[in-house]
């Protein structure tokens, strides 16, 4: 537990988050949320959890983010809101 | 339509302050999922496995222990949850294979 | 392998089942559907066998891995858990008889995937009811709504819209349940059920308790499709294909009202929920007004599915309505309620699966006295089951709205009763509208001339499963009090009423 | 989908990554009892190494390396390795998963360990199965039909 | 009151996050946001699930012979990382199935916009 790290990363979380959300183009809002796992893997981590940590950043950084691609090159890219 | 969802959101909101009034301070070793013996008397089972996880398994690290031993048939679960995934992807999207693709 | 592993062997038989079916026929798509109707077969069996079980000795627990409780997982055969399993799996049984044809009409390259993915659900509607471990539920609770959401994508045009917004709504709905588990964890150290219920007295009043016990109740009522949260449902019924329909319409809900009472009534304890709490008396009063509700846009509906996906809303309302009178009596009413609604919703789904083949289309201002001679057998089938559905004796439905008659009035809540009458009313209205156009038009006799209509009843593989249900409506309406007595009262906990 | 620019040098990079990839994934699977990581992690960074090779290289030619129908039955084979040493030790006499049956001779203070390292097997095979079998067929879920 | 903060705020940022991420799934229109927000929420979901474990102290849970295995509060609780360990990757299942059927919905009506779906289903009922 340091709580100096962990809130610069919970302020970083939300910031991505809040990109992630409202931006229009979508790869944008994709690159963010790749963004926000990968911090939220640095959060795991920094809480002691190694393991989950290890998995957010593999799955939820790596393979998530490619999949998100994938949709977003089969579909479109612009987003209404 | 969109206020009563917004209202929903806040309520929500409030809902989870209001419980986290209640929680135990974060990293107190006292709070009660940590401690030896649940209330009611019987074993609490975290600190069971720091204590015992070397001991029947031979394995250092506690959560591959949980994970595949202790809690062994949530992870065949979670496996299951993957294999449907995978499933539901073929049933939705897989195009049909021509014998020539197949070779 | 001894006998005594019979309590977790159903869900891991549909489990292997669902493991071996896209090895063994990828290349040859027939043999999914068998292997998938053995083991549902052998489910059955064992379910009677367990249910004897329990009958005879008491609720049977079983340790996963040899671990005891509070370590390792358990599941845990009672009474109820006994009951609800039996019922979905001799359900599932003849529905899956019935989806042979239905399957082969309406994707057939697509068999291997689907009926791997049918008895993926089937695992997890199992492992819902028989675990006693709150994590492991959460667990299958997600490989029972992943499958289903698939199984309703591969329906109609618009069944993948359906699908995404049930997605939406179901994974709301467990990630509010993963919360409140978090929460209980969070408030004992434990995730197990019996321990937790152990330890629950001594913090009653906690925030993380109460706030846990509301997350848990409210993703519960989503899946339920309880009345303000019943969304996603009637879209995901109507466009998703036949087969699915059928198999998910009748069990489906009742996990979500299984749920919510093994919850309230076995874990935390009736004069919590309803004394401490008034968790109760809301379920109950939304039940109320669920079931108006959903009568009401029954009666609106033209689509024969569509109309029975409302009629579902309501009669998940009765099960609610059971659980908030939170008496003995409301108990058996929501518990009789479901194995009544699983038979009659059953035996509808698969009458509109049988139009939908021989007629090509279910919609209600198209049906005419020709079906009636067209397919005497299946009609003859759905008159019993909507008399059900609007409860009259002998069938089962009167029964069950009986016994929660029985609660009203012994809460005194003269509302709720009245409800219950009013809701008859308006079943009747919404089934004799069919009733009438079938059956009660007299013969036009120049039509007949014309146009000779030939009898074409329903494959045989169809038509056997719908009439074995309407069977069972008259003959378990005539056994009820055997049932009611030999089971139902061993279920209600101790400290109710 | 995404177009083969034909650069050499991504292909010739993921090319000689993508075994180390793999070889750092066995490790963390096998060494899931003494260090973090086990079948997930493993499991999926060896789906990411397949992954980098459908990337840079297309689909077409990473049908070479890991055909398009064998990521759904891999995947069936996971689960069946997991399923089959619970049901193994149901049949030897012990409650499913009870890894302390499933040992023939009397060293059996080692089974349990023995019994995780199987289990992981079969997760980091299903994971890594299933993952590629998505990624190809959201590939294949043609939206010009 | 200064402690009240310190034990808390991991659980406020949480519980921002999460409703950050209900109100994406909710008020978006576009079908990739609102998987971008149940993202969100999971994660959050799985942050709440971390915090309770950790312990002033403890290090990670995989045992040190130096620290020997008798004092539990040595070490962080193992059981909450295991379960989030389940939830990660059930979360990823969750996200390939909602992907599988976004791509079906782009292919039957060729957008993926949420009000303008509602219209086309709407034209579509009144056609049929």
């Amino acid at each position: 537990m340091h709580p100096e790290i962990e809130i610069t990363l919970f302020v970083f979380l939300l910031i991505t988050a809040v990109v992630a959300l409202t931006v229009k183009n979508l790869l944008t809002a994709v690159v963010s949320l790749t963004v926000f796992s990968f911090i939220s893997a640095l959060l795991y981590i920094a809480m002691g959890a190694v393991d989950v940590g290890f998995t957010e950043a593999v799955i939820g950084a790596g393979v998530t983010g490619v999949l998100f691609i994938i949709l977003i090159f089969k579909t479109s890219r612009r987003s209404a809101d | 339509m969109k206020v009563g969802n917004y209202i929903v959101l806040i309520t929500f909101f409030v809902l989870m302050i209001y419980a986290s009034l209640g929680f135990p301070n974060r990293g107190d070793a006292n709070a009660r999922m940590h401690q030896e013996k649940s209330l009611a008397g019987s074993i609490n089972a975290p600190s069971y496995y720091i204590h015992y996880a070397e001991r029947d398994d031979h394995t250092p690290n506690m959560v591959t222990v949980i994970l595949a031993d202790y809690r062994s048939y949530d992870t065949l679960g979670e496996e299951t949850v993957i294999l449907t995934a995978g499933l539901i992807c073929f049933l939705l999207l897989r195009k049909k294979r021509t014998a020539n693709d197949q070779k | 392998m001894t006998l005594s592993n019979t309590p977790a062997l159903i869900p891991l038989i549909f489990l292997g089942t669902a493991a071996l079916i896209p090895i063994i026929a990828s290349r040859k798509n027939w043999i999914a559907f068998p292997f998938s109707l053995l083991a549902s077969l052998i489910s059955v069996f064992i379910s009677i066998y367990n249910i004897l079980l329990v009958l005879q000795k008491g609720s049977v627990r079983y340790f996963f891995g040899g671990w005891a409780p509070p370590i390792g997982i358990e599941y845990v055969l009672d009474p109820f858990s006994a009951f609800i399993v039996l019922v979905i799996n001799s359900i599932a049984f003849l529905v899956l008889i019935h989806s042979k044809r239905v399957v082969e009409n309406e994707h057939p390259d697509r068999r291997t995937p689907y009926y791997a993915v049918v008895m993926l659900m089937l695992c997890g509607f199992n492992g819902i009811v028989l675990t006693g471990d709150f994590f492991n539920l959460y667990v299958f609770l997600e490989i029972s709504s992943l499958a289903l959401y698939g199984m309703i994508a591969i329906g109609e045009k618009k069944s993948p819209i359906a699908a995404f917004r049930y997605l939406i709504m179901g994974t709301i709905g467990a990630s509010f349940y993963l919360l409140g588990t978090g929460f209980l964890f969070m408030a004992t150290g434990s995730l197990n059920m019996a321990d937790i219920k152990m330890i629950l007295p001594n913090i009653y009043q906690e925030h993380t308790v109460i706030v846990g016990l509301i997350l848990m109740v409210i993703g519960m009522a989503i899946k339920m499709a309880m009345f303000p949260l019943h969304g996603w449902l009637p879209d995901s019924y109507t466009y998703a294909p036949s087969s699915t329909a059928a198999l998910v319409a009748p069990t489906g809900t009742k996990i979500g009202a299984y749920v919510i009472i093994r919850i309230l009534f076995f874990i935390f304890g009736v004069s919590f929920v309803s004394k401490m709490l008034p968790l109760t008396q809301v379920l109950g009063w939304l039940a109320a007004i669920g079931i108006i509700y959903g009568s009401i846009m029954a009666i609106a509906q033209k689509e024969m599915k569509r109309m029975l996906a409302y009629s579902s809303i309501a009669q998940v309302g009765y099960i609610g309505l059971g659980i908030g009178l939170a008496n003995p009596l409301g108990l058996i009413g929501a518990v009789l309620h479901v194995m009544n609604h699983a038979l009659m919703k059953a035996c509808l789904f698969l009458v509109a699966g049988n139009f939908r083949t021989k007629l090509g289309h279910s919609n209600i201002n198209r049906f005419t006295d020709s079906i009636r001679k067209q397919m005497p057998w299946t009609t003859a089938a759905f008159a019993v089951a909507s008399l059900s559905m609007v409860g009259l004796p002998p069938t089962v439905g009167f029964f069950s709205k009986w016994y929660l008659a029985l609660g009203t009035i012994k809460n005194s809540n003269w509302i709720f009763l009245a409800v219950i009458l009013i809701s008859s009313l308006l079943n009747a209205v919404y089934f004799f509208r069919i009733l009438e156009k079938i059956y009660l038009r007299p013969p036009d006799a120049e039509k007949d001339r014309t146009e000779k209509i030939k009898k074409s009843e329903a494959y045989p593989s169809m038509l056997v499963p719908t009439i074995i249900l309407a069977i069972a409506i008259l003959v378990i309406g005539l056994l009820n009090a055997f049932i009611v007595k030999g089971i139902i009262q061993k279920i209600i906990p101790g400290g109710m009423g | 989908m995404i177009r083969n620019e034909d650069n050499p040098i991504v292909g010739l990079v993921s090319r000689i990554v993508s075994p180390f990839i793999m070889l750092f994934a066995l490790y963390i699977i096998f060494h899931g009892h003494y260090s973090p990581g086990g079948g997930f992690q493993g499991g999926t960074m060896l789906a990411a190494s397949l992954l980098l090779i459908r990337l840079a290289m297309g689909s077409e030619i990473a049908q070479l390396q890991f055909k398009r129908s064998w990521g759904t039955p891999l995947g069936s084979i996971g689960v069946l390795i997991y399923f089959a040493t619970g049901f193994t030790a149901m049949l030897m006499g012990g409650t499913f998963l009870n890894y302390e049956f499933l040992s023939l001779s009397e060293i059996a203070s080692h089974t349990r360990s023995i019994g995780v390292l199987l289990v992981e097997i079969g997760v980091g095979l299903a994971v890594m199965g299933i993952l590629v079998a998505i990624y190809d067929d959201l590939l294949e879920g043609d939206p010009d039909v | 009151m200064f402690d009240f903060f310190l034990g808390h705020y991991a659980y406020w940022f949480m519980f921002a996050l999460m409703t950050l991420g209900l109100w994406g799934m909710i008020f978006k229109k576009n079908l990739v946001k609102k998987l971008i927000g149940m993202t969100i929420f999971q994660v959050s979901i799985i942050i709440f699930y971390i915090a309770t474990s950790s312990k002033w102290g403890a290090t990670v849970p995989v045992l040190d012979p130096a620290i020997g295995a008798t004092d539990t509060s040595k070490y962080i609780n193992p059981l909450p990382h295991t379960l989030m360990l389940t939830a990660i990757v059930v979360g990823v299942a969750t996200i390939g199935v909602a992907f599988a059927l976004v791509i079906s919905i782009y292919k039957r009506y060729r957008t993926l916009d949420e009000s303008i779906l509602s219209e086309k289903l709407k034209k579509e009922d009144d056609t049929e």
